[in-house]
């Protein structure tokens, strides 16, 4: 393989691996020696510079990665912005709601109730802040309890908890109860 | 009838089987000869059961189905046999459509060799900063309860008149219950049975334990006999 | 701004984004309509296509992604240690077939196609990120609703579901000799 050959390789994987990535593995991968992966980054860090591309070859240490010019971070920074603005889905109101009306209630709680399993749905809603771990059961595994935080009551407009809008299988099971059970 | 000689393959259900044995026996889906497929696909069963295999309960249905259809084709007049047949005409051809289908796509990815990368690591404060009418919850609950109704236990209300019929009625035991642990101390789940006298009484008394359970009013844990329960002052 | 100069831009924002990020989104943040926005993509495009990089522009539906050249996937899963993915099962393939050319669909609808079940094969769709909840269905027990998703159309190389290849119907080899589209 001619020199050339392997910069969109390098690129390739420095770009899929996200983290920096030492030298040493570059070489090892590409079963080359270490001056010749070193040539390799330099002319790929050239190509990036030289193109106009909008992302650069930085390094750190024996370490390379690829990473966004810092001209462009405003741009960037509202993009990523604007996707912090996407409403709840679904799944993920559902979710909340059942930790709301349960708390503190475990992950296996929440699947028993939805049939499907919610762990990405219940880690993007802590990342959001609207809930947080409640401490653990005490069960064998000791499950983490989840429980909803300030920022739920903000978004949701409450004071407290005692707030939530009371669910109508509470007001009257009776009535509700009979209903369920007809439907199936 | 010829023995079936092919190896015990593994089907994807009852439908993939006869498509099979059609396709095999290059018998016509658009005219089945419906006493010949019957026989087949029982032979298979059979030859599953010979072989000690989970027989899953799909393929049960469809031997049902394939019996019955079977015995209504042999009755003078057979409407019915003929919407039978048709309908499971109609079923084979929908699945052996998508299965065509499922084949082009497995043929057509990439074997999975792109790789992208994670989001850029930008301190971002990722807080939640929408606002929602709090009744979106309420909606959010009544879906989510929905769907998995058939999993959850059946609610109190299903064992009223089971309990109508007992002596012990559980609002009693209700009292009992909260009176016996009123001094706030743990107890041992058993010592609240212990002054029961008979099956009703036991009954009566745990249900009366669940109901306070979902009303927030006791707690309970551990398990077995070291399950321990106690009074939630605070929330009563 | 001069058209060319959004060009980095654009790639920072998308390379930051990791995620597929969407043209209304792009056009949102550099304030520019959507049929230069596209021009714009589209020179990217091609000058990665162009310039030997290890990286391309993916369209998936109106949204776009940087990724690998698959050329270079034995490198990257090397570097990475990712082994190569099981490949799905033929009862995987099926759902996926099933539900791409039906969605949104739910589990029931599925389950009746293929005759059997198929909760095990749905969940670990979702998993992969092949297919994912798409809401709920107005009927009672307001059954799940599943769609595929950006990751299933990288995974096919389609830009959109309309790339999807038409169904078998009209096969002219049919089953049997006889043409399908014939019985409907």
């Amino acid at each position: 393989m001619n020199i050339n050959e392997y910069v969109p390789a390098f690129e390739a994987v420095i770009f899929a691996s996200g983290e920096p990535i030492h030298m040493d593995k570059l070489a090892d991968v590409f079963n080359i020696d270490k001056p010749t992966a070193l040539k390799i980054l330099k002319i790929l860090s050239d190509r990036l510079d030289d193109s106009g591309s909008g992302i650069k070859l930085l390094r750190l240490g024996d370490s390379f990665q690829l990473c966004t010019r810092t001209e462009y971070s405003v741009y960037i920074r509202n993009a990523l912005n604007i996707s912090r603005k996407t409403p709840l889905s679904q799944a993920a109101f559902e979710v909340l709601a059942v930790i709301a009306y349960n708390q503190p209630v475990t992950r296996a709680f929440v699947e028993q109730v939805r049939g499907v399993d919610c762990s990405g749905v219940i880690s993007t809603l802590v990342e959001k802040e609207l809930i947080e771990e409640k401490g653990r059961l005490d069960l064998p595994g000791k499950p983490l309890l989840y429980g909803t935080t300030d920022v739920f009551l903000r978004c949701f407009g409450l004071s407290s908890l005692d707030e939530l809008p009371p669910l109508p299988i509470n007001n009257n099971e009776g009535i509700e109860g009979t209903t369920l059970i007809e439907k199936f | 009838m010829e023995s079936l000689t092919f190896k015990l393959e593994v089907f994807e259900g009852p439908l993939d089987l006869l498509l099979h044995l059609i396709s095999k026996n290059k018998l016509n889906i658009y005219d089945i000869p419906v006493s010949e497929l019957v026989d087949q696909y029982m032979e298979y069963i059979n030859q599953m059961q010979r072989f000690d295999m989970d027989i899953a309960s799909e393929f049960l249905e469809m031997a049902a189905r394939l019996i019955y259809l079977k015995t209504v084709s042999l009755l003078p007049k057979h409407e019915e046999a003929e919407q039978l047949k048709q309908e499971l005409t109609q079923e084979l051809i929908e699945y052996k459509i998508y299965q065509e289908a499922a084949k082009t796509l497995s043929q057509s990815t990439d074997g999975f060799d792109t790789f992208v990368r994670p989001p850029a690591q930008i301190e971002l404060p990722k807080t939640y900063q929408l606002k929602h009418e709090p009744e979106a919850l309420v909606e959010a609950y009544l879906d989510a309860v929905g769907r998995g109704l058939r999993k959850l236990p059946p609610p109190v209300s299903v064992f009223g008149n089971i309990v109508r019929r007992k002596i012990v009625p559980v609002s009693a035991k209700i009292v009992y219950v909260l009176r016996k642990l009123w001094s706030g101390k743990k107890k041992r789940l058993l010592f609240l049975f212990e002054e029961s006298r008979n099956r009703s009484d036991i009954v009566a008394t745990f249900l009366a334990v669940l109901e306070l359970i979902k009303a927030n009013r006791v707690e309970v844990c551990g398990q077995g006999e070291n399950a321990q329960i106690k009074i939630l002052k605070e929330r009563a």
